[in-house]
C-alpha cells in the first residue's frame, strides 16, 4: 500500500466515523449556548439507538419494512426529545445541580435501552441498516468523491446540519434567544424572553440531536444492537462541545479530528507498525488535548451562565 | 402594541415578600401623563422590587396595578411593554458578548420573523431613536467593548427602541461620569415632555433637577409623598435615612506637604490594557502619608489598569511603584498586601468579596496566613469570629449573623465589608475605586467619615471616583487622568466642577 | 444422584455471543441433559470484580454446590472464598494452574481453535492480506490469534496478517470501524475474538457481493443473518467441563484439577458454513480437516507464544 | 414558617421523589414483567439482612466515599473532576508496583508506602488535568474524559506487559493482571468471613483529614476561596492557579488512594475492571453529600446499598442485570430534583402561603422591611412621619 492510498483511506474512514460525535456535538452546543450542561447525552444515545434499532428488527419482511430505517430515525429522535424534556424538567423546572442530573440520565438511559433490549430482543443482532448513497456526479471525483460524497445520507445529513446550526444559534431569532439565555438570562428575561422555555427548547432539541447520533450508530455504523454500543461517545461528543468552544464548526472540527485519528491510529495498526497497540489507542484522546492545549483562548466565548440555574425571584 | 397610551397609571395595596423580608408593604403610587415622579429611599427600601413588579417581572403577593382605571395584570415584562412601560434596570441588562443590535433585537419581537432574525430594521430602528433622542450608540459595537456610560445610553436607546411612552429608570446615573449625568438629565427633562418617568436616585440633586414629584421609600412603604419643588435636598435626605445627613470635608487648610515625601510613590508607570492598548503612558503620581489624592476622570482612561497595576494585578510594562521605600511594580498581589496596601475595588461582589463566604471569613480574606488567623496552617477560628464581631460593631454591618453569606447582604452592607476588611488591616496605602457607587447616603457618609479618620492616621489614599463632588469633598489634592496620563493636579480646596469636568474631557488649561 | 445447584458470574452478558454466551449455553445444555430436577442453575451478569465477591459469597452462602466465576480476573476471589466455604466447588477460568482441593480450572486451548481457521483464512485469501480484529492481545484471545497465524503460515507462508486491537472486549462500534480499516487496507478474510467480533462481522456482511469472509471464534455467529460471511467457525463447549465437575463431584472430588479445553477432550466445537458455497473449496476443507485431525491426535503440537505479530 | 410545617413540608417532597423514582423503576419492571414489589423489597432490604450484606455495603462505600472526597475537593476549588476513574486505575497502578517491587518491607512500613504510592499516581493524573487548566486553560472537562480513556489504556498496556504476573506467561492464559500482592501490604479484614477490611478507617480518618483541610486550614480556605470566586480570591492575593492544581492534586490523590486500598483490601492484586464506574457514582455520591465529609460519608452508604441491593435483583427477583443502572439514575434524578425544593425558602414560602390560601388560615405577617434575625431598632416609630404635611399627588 502505498502512502496516498494511506491517508485516502484514512479520509474516507474518518468522515463517517465522527457523524455519531458530530450529531450529538450540534445538539449539546445548542444546550449548551441556552445554559444547560447535558451530561446525559450518552444515556439519550443509547436509548436513540435502541429504538431506532427496533422497527427495522421487528419489521423485516413485513411490508413496512422499506420505511423501517426511516421509523427507527423518528422513532429515536422523538425518544431523545422526550428524554430531553425529561432533562429540562430535573434542571431547569427543579433546579437541580446539572453535572449530577446528567449522570443521573446516563445510567437511566443505558439502563432502559439495555433492560429493554434483554427482554424484547434477546441478544446481540444486526440489522441491514442504511445503505450508501452515492451522490450521483460528484462521488465520482477523483479523491474527494470518494471521501466527500459516497457515504450513506446521515453523513450527508450531518455535515449540512452544521451550517444549519450556524444558521439557527447565529441568523434565527431563536438562537439568539438561546445565546442570551446562556449568557445573561436575567437580561433576557428583562426583555420578556421566557428562559425557561427556551432552556426547555433547546434540551429537546439536543435531546433529539443525540437520539439521532445514537441512531446513527446502531443504524448506519455498526448496523446492530448490543448493550453498552455507545460506549462512552456521548462523554466525547460533551467534551468535544468544549473543543469545538460552542460553534458548530469548531465543534465539526473536533469530531473531525477526532475521528480522523481514530482512523489513523487503526490504520498504523493495520499497517503492522511494531509498538504496543494501547498506544495507538490512546492517540485520538491525547490528541484532542494537546491540540486544545496549542491553540489560544479566544475572549468572551461561549455561555457565561453555562450550568446555572436561573429564577427570577431567587437570588444566590 | 393594541392598548391606549397610559394616561395614568396607579398601583394599589402592592405587597411583596422574600423569605424573611416584606419588601413592599401596601404600597400604593400613581404616576401621571408626562411626569417624572422620583422614587428615594435607603438601599434596600423596596424601590427596585416595586419596579420589578409593574414590569411584570415579580408577581405582587397582594395589591394590583391600574392603568387608566382599568385593572390589568403583568404576567411577564411583555405584558408591560404592550403597554408601553419600559424600563432601565438598575444593573446592565445587556449580553456582553453580543453586538448592541442583538441586544435591542432580543426583545424586538417584530424583528423575529419566522426564519430570520431581521437585524436591518433593528439597526434602522436604533439609528432613528438615537438620532432623535441624541443618543450616539454603534449598534455593530460588541457590548464588552463599550464603556459604562455607552452602555447606559444603550440602555436607554434599547427600551426607547422597544416603544416605551412610560419609562422606569433604576439608579441610571450611578455609573456615570458628571458630564454624563448632567447630559442625561437634560435628555430625560426634555424626553418628559412626551413621556412619563420613574426615577430612581440616590442623587438627591438629580432628583431635584429632574423631578415634579417624589415618593420617599423606607422598609418597603412609603413615607413621604410631595412635590419636588417645595423639599431641599437635605430634607429629603433627613426625610429618608431618618436624621440629618451632613457629608463631611476634608480640612487641608495650613497644611503643606511639599516637602514630605510620597509614602505612596509612582513612577513612569506604563500599563497595557486588555486588548493590548497602552491603557497607562507614564503616570507619575507622590502621595505622601495622611494625605488624599482625588482621581478624577471619566471611567475608562487607565484607572481600572491604574488601580490593579498598583495592587499586583496586572504587570507594569514599566516604571515603579514604592510603598514606604519598598519596590513592588512587578510583584504579586499577595506580596505587595503583605507590604500593606489597601485596597477597595470597583466590582465589590466579584472582585471585594468572595459572595458565598461568610462575612467573617470575607473579613480575613486577605490575610488568612497571617499568625492572627492562622497557626501552623491551621485556622483560629476563634480569633476570626472575634474578628468579625469586632468589626461588625465598629463598622455597623447589618447582617443577621457574622455566619451570613456576604453575597446576600445589600450593597451598601458589602461595601462596609471590605472597608472593614481593608482598614482594619491597618493599611499603610489604600487605593479605593468609587467607594461609594450604588450607595444611599447614609452610607456614603459613613464610608466617607471612615475614610478621613484613616487620613488622619496617616494612610496615603488614593481615591479613583466619578463624583466630582465626592472627590472635592475629600482630596487634599486632585489630579486629572485622561487617556492615561496625569493631565493636572490642583490642590482640592482649588478645585472647582468646572474647572475638573473641563480637564477630564481633556482640555488642559494651559 | 442428588440434586446440584450451580451458580455462574460473568463480567458481560449471557447473550453476548460470545465469552459468557459460550458458558451460559453449556450450563443450560447439561441441564436440559440432566434434568431440571437435578441440575439447579442461577446466574449474574455485569458482574464488576467487587459484585462478584458479593453474588460469589451470597451463592455460596445459600448452599450452591457449584460456583463458577467466569474470568480469570476472579482468581483472587474464588482462592479466598474456596478456604471459607471448603464444602463448595469453585471452578474460573481462564487458568492453567492446579486449583485447591475445592477448587477446579478450566483452560481453553483456544490457539487450537485458531489455526483450524488460519490454514482456511490462508488458502481463501486472494489478496494475501488477512486481518484480525482483537479486543486486548491478553487472555485467550492472544491464544486465538496467535494460533490464527501459525495456521495461515502454515499453508500460506507470504500472507500479510494485519493483527490490530480496539482496545476494548465490548466496543462494537470500535470493531466495526477497524474491521473497515482492515478492509480498506485490502484485507479479504477476517477474524476476531471476544463480543466485540460481532460488530466486525457485522462490518463484513456490508460487503453483500464482494468476497470478503469471516472466520468466526463463536458457532453462534453461524446461525444469525450475518453467517452468509461466514466460512467456518470454531467455539468452546464447555459442557464437557460442566459435566465433569458434576460427575467429580457427586464421587466426592471438589476440585483440585485443572480442566484443559481442547479437540481432544471434547472441548471444542468446529463447524463449516455449508452455506457460504464455493468459496470453500475441497481442498480447504482437507486441510483443516487434517489439521483438525492432528491437533485431535496431538501430532501437530501449536507453539503459539513466541508468535510475534 | 413553624417548624411542623418545614417537617411536614420536607417529608411531602421526599415522598414525593421516592414515588417518582420508584414509578421510574416500576414502568420498566412493568415492561420486562418483573415482580415490582418484590424487586424494591429485595433492594432496600435484602443487603441489610445479614452480616455479610452489611460489610459488602461498606465494601463499596470504603472508595465511593474517598473518591467523592476528592471530587468535593475539587468542586470546592471550582473544578468538575470527571476523571476519577482514570485517577483511580493510576493509583492501583502504582501502588501495586511499589508492593510488589517490595515484598520484604516490614508491614508497617508497606503498607504505608503503598497507599502513598497510590496516592502519588492518582495525583499525577489529576495534577495533568490540574495544570492543562490552570496554564493553558483547557477546560477541565474535556480534559479528564480524555484522561479516563488514556489511563484505561495505559492500565492494559501495563497489565498485560511489565507488569503481568510472569506465571499467566508461562501459563499461557495471559491474563492481564499482576501478581498477588505480597502479604505485607495487604490491609486486615476487620470482620472473619467478611470482605470489610481496614480501608473503612482509611476513608474515615481521611474524612476528616479533608473537613480540617477544606474547613479549618488556610491552604483550604484559599482553595474554597478560589473555587466560589475565583476574582475576588485573586484581589485577595490568592494564587488561584497554583490552588487550582493543589486541589486537582489532591483530588487525584483521593481517588488514587481508593484505588490503592480497593487492592489492597479487597482484591489484593491489581486485574481488570477494579474501577467499573466508582469515578461516576463517586461524583454523584459528593453532591448527594453537599460535597461535605459529613454528608458524603453516609451518602456513601446509602449508594453502597443502592448497589449492593440493586444487584441482588437479578439473582432474587429474576430482573435484568440493567435494571441496576434504571434505578440508580431514576434514584439521582429525583433526589437531585428534590434536594432543591427542600433547602429552598422561596418554594416553601409558596408552599406556606398556597396552603393558608386552601385553608383560609390567616399567615404571620412577615417583619416589615427587614431580615427576621435583624431588626432594625429604629423601625418602631418613624420620626420622618412625624409633622411632616401628607401630601397626595394625583
Ligand atoms: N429576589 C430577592 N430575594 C430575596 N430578597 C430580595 C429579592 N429582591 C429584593 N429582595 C429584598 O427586598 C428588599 C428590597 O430590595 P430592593 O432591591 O427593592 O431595594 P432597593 O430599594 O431597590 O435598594 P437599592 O437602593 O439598593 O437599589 C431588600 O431587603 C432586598 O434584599
Ligand atoms: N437573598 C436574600 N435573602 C435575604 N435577605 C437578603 C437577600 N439579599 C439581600 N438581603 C437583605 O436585603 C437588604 C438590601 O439588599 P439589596 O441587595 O437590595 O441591597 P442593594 O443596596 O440594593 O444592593 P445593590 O447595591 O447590589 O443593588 C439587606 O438588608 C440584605 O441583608
Ligand atoms: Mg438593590
Ligand atoms: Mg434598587
Amino acid at each position: 500500500m502505498n502512502g496516498g492510498s494511506f491517508v485516502l483511506n484514512i479520509l474516507i474512514l474518518g468522515v463517517p466515523f465522527s457523524v455519531a460525535l458530530l450529531l450529538a456535538g450540534l445538539g449539546e452546543t445548542i444546550n449548551q449556548r441556552a445554559g444547560v450542561f447535558n451530561l446525559g447525552c450518552e444515556g439519550i444515545m443509547a436509548m436513540g439507538a435502541f429504538v431506532a434499532f427496533l422497527p427495522p428488527y421487528f419489521l423485516a419482511g413485513t411490508s413496512l419494512a422499506g420505511s423501517a430505517n426511516l421509523i427507527g430515525l423518528a422513532l429515536a429522535m422523538v425518544v431523545g426529545t422526550v428524554l430531553g424534556l425529561l432533562f429540562a424538567l430535573v434542571v431547569v423546572t427543579f433546579r437541580a445541580p446539572q453535572g449530577i442530573a446528567g449522570i443521573g440520565l446516563q445510567m437511566l438511559g443505558w439502563g432502559i435501552a439495555g433492560t429493554l433490549f434483554r427482554h424484547y430482543v434477546g441478544g446481540v443482532t444486526g440489522v441491514p441498516g442504511i445503505a450508501p448513497m452515492p451522490i450521483p456526479v460528484l462521488s465520482k471525483i477523483p479523491v474527494l468523491g470518494q471521501v466527500l460524497f459516497n457515504h450513506n445520507p446521515l453523513v450527508y445529513i450531518a455535515f449540512l446540519l452544521v451550517p444549519v446550526f450556524w444558521y439557527i444559534l447565529f441568523k434565527t431569532p431563536w438562537g439568539l434567544k438561546v445565546r442570551a439565555v446562556g449568557t445573561y438570562p436575567r437580561a433576557a428575561d428583562s426583555l420578556g424572553i421566557r428562559v425557561a422555555r427556551v432552556r426547555y427548547q433547546a434540551l429537546a432539541l439536543g435531546g433529539a440531536m443525540a437520539g439521532l447520533a445514537g441512531a446513527y450508530l446502531s443504524l448506519a455504523q455498526a448496523k446492530m444492537f448490543a448493550d453498552d454500543l455507545v460506549a462512552g461517545r456521548g462523554f466525547i461528543a460533551v467534551a468535544l462541545v468544549y473543543f469545538g468552544r460552542w460553534h458548530p464548526v469548531g465543534v465539526m472540527l473536533g469530531a473531525l479530528l477526532f475521528s480522523l485519528a481514530q482512523a489513523l491510529q487503526l490504520s498504523i495498526q493495520v499497517a503492522g507498525i511494531d509498538f504496543p497497540y494501547e498506544f495507538a489507542v490512546m492517540l485520538p484522546y491525547v490528541l484532542v488535548i494537546v491540540v486544545l492545549a496549542l491553540v489560544r483562548k479566544a475572549r468572551m466565548v461561549g455561555p457565561t451562565e453555562l450550568g446555572k440555574p436561573f429564577d427570577r425571584e431567587q437570588r444566590v | 402594541m393594541g392598548h391606549e397610551p397610559i394616561r395614568s397609571l396607579e398601583l394599589r395595596g402592592i405587597t411583596k415578600r422574600f423569605p424573611g423580608i416584606l419588601a413592599c408593604d401596601h404600597i400604593d403610587l400613581s404616576v401621571g401623563e408626562y411626569s417624572v415622579r422620583a422614587l428615594v429611599g435607603e438601599n434596600g427600601a423596596g424601590k427596585t422590587t416595586l419596579m420589578n413588579i409593574l414590569m411584570g417581572l415579580y408577581q405582587p403577593d397582594e395589591g394590583h396595578i391600574l392603568i387608566n382605571g382599568k385593572e390589568v395584570r403583568f404576567r411577564s415584562p411583555n405584558d408591560a411593554f404592550d403597554h408601553g412601560i419600559g424600563m432601565v434596570h438598575q444593573h446592565f441588562m445587556l449580553v456582553q458578548n453580543m453586538t448592541v443590535v442583538e441586544n435591542v433585537a432580543l426583545g424586538m419581537k417584530s424583528a423575529h420573523l419566522p426564519f430570520r432574525l431581521d437585524l436591518a430594521s433593528v439597526r434602522k430602528k436604533i439609528v432613528e431613536v438615537s438620532e432623535r433622542h441624541e443618543l450616539p450608540v454603534n449598534p455593530d459595537a460588541m457590548v464588552w467593548q463599550l464603556s459604562v456610560g455607552e452602555q447606559q445610553r444603550v440602555e436607554l436607546v434599547k427600551t426607547l427602541c422597544l416603544g416605551a411612552r412610560f419609562l422606569i429608570l433604576d439608579e441610571p446615573t450611578s455609573a456615570l461620569t458628571p458630564q454624563e449625568t448632567d447630559e442625561l438629565i437634560a435628555l430625560l427633562s426634555k424626553m418628559s415632555g412626551e413621556l412619563s418617568i420613574v426615577f430612581i436616585s440616590h442623587k438627591l440633586h438629580e432628583v431635584k433637577a429632574l423631578s415634579d414629584t417624589v415618593s420617599i421609600l423606607r422598609r418597603g412603604r412609603i413615607v413621604f409623598e410631595g412635590r419636588t419643588e417645595n423639599h431641599s435636598p437635605s430634607e429629603l435626605a433627613a426625610l429618608m435615612t431618618g436624621h440629618e445627613v451632613e457629608l463631611p470635608r476634608v480640612d487641608s487648610t495650613g497644611l503643606d506637604r511639599s516637602g514630605d515625601r510620597g509614602l505612596l510613590s509612582i513612577r513612569d508607570l506604563r500599563v497595557r490594557g486588555d486588548r493590548g492598548n497602552l491603557a497607562l503612558d507614564g503616570v507619575t503620581l507622590e502621595i505622601a502619608p495622611g494625605e488624599i489624592i482625588g482621581l478624577a476622570g471619566v471611567s475608562g482612561n487607565g484607572q481600572r489598569e491604574l488601580a490593579e497595576a498598583l495592587n499586583g494585578l496586572r504587570r507594569p510594562e514599566s516604571g515603579s511603584i514604592n510603598l514606604d521605600g519598598v519596590e513592588l511594580a512587578g510583584s504579586s498581589a499577595s506580596r505587595i498586601i503583605a507590604e500593606g496596601m489597601g485596597y477597595i475595588p470597583e466590582d465589590r461582589n466579584t472582585e471585594g468579596i468572595v459572595p458565598s463566604f461568610s462575612v467573617r471569613e470575607n473579613l480575613v480574606l486577605k490575610d488568612i496566613g497571617q499568625r492572627d488567623w492562622s497557626r501552623g496552617g491551621f485556622l483560629r477560628l476563634g480569633a476570626i469570629a472575634a474578628n468579625a464581631a469586632g468589626l461588625r460593631e465598629r463598622f455597623d454591618i447589618r447582617c443577621p449573623s457574622t455566619d451570613t453569606a456576604a453575597g446576600s447582604l445589600s450593597g451598601g452592607n458589602i461595601q462596609k465589608v471590605i472597608l472593614a476588611r481593608e482598614l482594619a488591616r491597618g493599611p499603610k496605602a489604600l487605593v479605593a475605586v468609587y467607594p461609594t457607587r450604588g450607595l444611599d447616603m447614609g452610607a456614603e457618609e459613613f464610608i466617607h467619615k471612615q475614610l478621613l479618620a484613616r487620613r488622619a492616621e496617616g494612610v496615603a489614599i488614593l481615591l479613583i471616583s466619578e463624583e466630582l463632588e465626592e472627590i472635592m469633598n475629600l482630596s487634599d489634592r486632585v489630579a486629572v487622568i485622561y487617556k492615561g496620563k496625569i493631565l493636572k493636579v490642583v490642590p482640592g480646596r482649588d478645585a472647582t466642577k468646572r474647572s475638573l469636568g473641563l480637564l477630564m474631557a481633556g482640555v488642559s488649561d494651559e | 444422584k442428588s440434586k446440584v445447584k450451580i451458580a455462574l458470574i460473568i463480567e458481560s452478558t449471557v447473550d453476548d455471543k460470545g465469552w459468557g454466551q459460550a458458558m451460559h449455553d453449556a450450563i443450560v445444555a447439561v441441564q436440559k441433559k440432566y434434568g431440571e430436577s437435578l441440575v439447579e442453575y442461577n446466574y449474574s451478569e455485569k458482574m464488576k470484580p467487587v459484585d462478584a465477591g458479593s453474588a460469589a459469597r451470597q451463592y455460596a452462602s445459600r448452599g450452591f454446590d457449584i460456583i463458577i466465576a467466569h474470568g480469570a480476573q476472579f482468581k483472587n476471589l474464588i482462592l479466598e472464598l474456596s478456604e471459607e466455604f471448603p464444602k463448595t466447588t469453585f471452578a474460573f477460568g481462564t487458568n492453567a494452574d492446579v486449583g485447591p482441593r475445592n477448587v477446579f480450572t478450566y483452560m481453553p486451548m483456544s490457539e487450537e481453535t485458531g489455526y483450524i481457521n488460519g490454514v482456511i483464512a490462508g488458502m481463501v485469501t486472494k489478496t494475501g492480506i488477512i486481518g484480525v480484529v482483537g479486543p486486548v492481545d491478553a487472555g485467550d484471545s492472544a491464544r486465538y490469534n496467535r494460533g490464527f497465524w501459525l495456521g495461515v503460515k502454515s499453508v500460506n507462508p507470504k500472507a500479510d496478517i494485519k493483527v490490530a486491537h480496539t482496545g476494548s472486549f465490548a466496543d462494537y462500534v470500535k470493531a466495526g470501524e477497524l474491521a473497515q480499516t482492515q478492509i480498506k487496507a485490502g484485507a479479504d478474510v477476517l477474524t476476531g475474538a471476544a463480543q466485540q467480533a460481532t460488530g466486525a462481522l457485522r462490518a463484513v456482511a456490508e460487503y453483500k457481493d464482494k468476497p470478503i469472509w469471516w472466520l468466526g471464534q463463536d458457532t453462534l455467529q453461524l446461525s444469525i443473518p450475518e453467517s452468509f460471511k461466514v466460512i467456518a467457525a470454531a467455539s468452546y463447549d464447555y459442557a464437557p467441563v460442566i459435566e465433569a465437575m458434576i460427575d467429580k463431584r457427586q464421587v466426592g472430588t471438589l476440585g483440585g484439577e485443572n480442566i484443559p479445553m481442547t479437540f481432544k477432550n471434547g472441548g471444542f466445537i468446529f463447524k463449516y458454513n455449508d452455506k457460504v458455497g464455493t468459496v470453500l473449496t475441497a481442498a480447504i476443507r482437507k486441510a483443516a480437516d487434517k489439521a483438525r485431525a492432528d491437533i485431535t491426535a496431538q501430532t501437530l503440537k501449536i507453539d503459539w507464544q513466541p508468535v510475534k505479530y | 414558617m413553624n417548624k411542623s410545617f418545614k417537617f411536614a413540608y420536607n417529608a411531602a417532597i421526599v415522598v414525593a421523589a421516592a414515588a417518582a423514582a420508584m414509578g421510574i423503576g416500576a414502568i420498566v419492571l412493568a415492561a420486562v414483567g418483573a415482580n415490582i414489589g418484590k424487586a424494591y423489597l429485595v433492594i432496600l432490604t435484602e443487603p441489610l439482612k445479614d452480616m455479610i450484606g452489611i460489610t459488602e455495603i461498606v465494601v463499596r462505600a470504603i472508595p465511593l466515599s474517598l473518591i467523592a472526597l476528592g471530587i468535593a475537593i475539587a468542586f470546592r476549588s471550582g473544578i468538575l473532576n470527571i476523571g476519577a476513574e482514570g485517577q483511580m486505575m493510576m493509583g492501583i497502578l502504582a501502588s501495586s508496583a511499589t508492593a510488589i517491587a517490595l515484598p520484604d518491607l516490614p508491614r508497617p512500613l508497606l503498607v504505608p508506602l503503598a497507599i502513598l504510592a497510590g496516592a502519588a499516581g492518582g495525583a499525577l493524573w489529576g495534577g495533568i488535568a490540574g495544570v492543562l487548566k490552570a496554564r493553558l486553560g483547557v477546560n477541565e472537562i474535556l480534559s479528564t474524559v480524555m484522561l479516563n480513556y488514556i489511563a484505561a489504556q495505559f492500565y492494559t498496556f501495563l497489565l498485560r506487559g511489565p507488569m503481568m504476573d510472569p506465571e499467566e506467561l508461562v501459563m499461557g492464559s495471559g491474563t492481564p493482571q499482576t501478581v498477588r500482592i505480597p502479604r505485607g501490604a495487604w490491609l486486615d479484614r476487620i470482620l472473619p468471613g467478611t470482605r470489610l477490611h481496614t480501608g473503612a478507617f482509611i476513608a474515615l480518618g481521611l474524612a476528616l483529614v479533608v473537613f480540617f483541610l477544606l474547613w479549618r486550614t488556610s491552604a483550604g480556605f484559599r482553595m474554597r476561596a478560589a473555587g466560589a470566586e475565583a476574582k475576588a480570591a485573586r484581589y485577595a492575593g490568592v494564587s488561584v492557579e497554583r490552588y487550582l492544581i493543589i486541589a486537582m492534586l489532591l483530588s487525584g490523590a483521593l481517588a488514587g488512594i481508593a484505588g490503592s486500598v480497593e487492592i489492597l483490601g479487597v482484591h489484593r492484586r491489581a486485574i481488570e475492571g477494579v474501577t467499573g464506574g466508582y469515578g461516576f457514582t463517586g461524583i454523584v455520591v459528593a453532591l448527594f453529600g453537599g460535597l461535605h465529609p459529613a454528608g458524603i460519608i453516609p451518602a456513601s452508604l446509602f449508594f453502597g446499598l443502592l448497589l449492593l441491593g440493586a444487584d441482588m435483583t437479578q439473582r432474587l427477583a429474576d430482573v435484568p442485570a440493567n435494571m441496576v443502572l434504571v434505578l440508580q439514575g431514576a434514584i439521582i434524578l429525583a433526589i437531585v430534583s428534590a434536594r432543591q425544593f427542600m433547602n429552598n425558602p422561596y418554594a416553601q414560602d409558596k408552599a406556606a402561603r398556597l396552603l393558608s390560601r386552601l385553608f383560609g388560615k390567616p399567615e404571620p405577617p412577615a417583619p416589615p422591611g427587614s431580615i427576621e434575625a435583624c431588626p432594625d431598632p429604629s423601625d418602631s416609630v418613624d420620626p420622618c412621619l412625624a409633622g411632616e404635611p401628607q401630601e397626595a399627588t394625583r
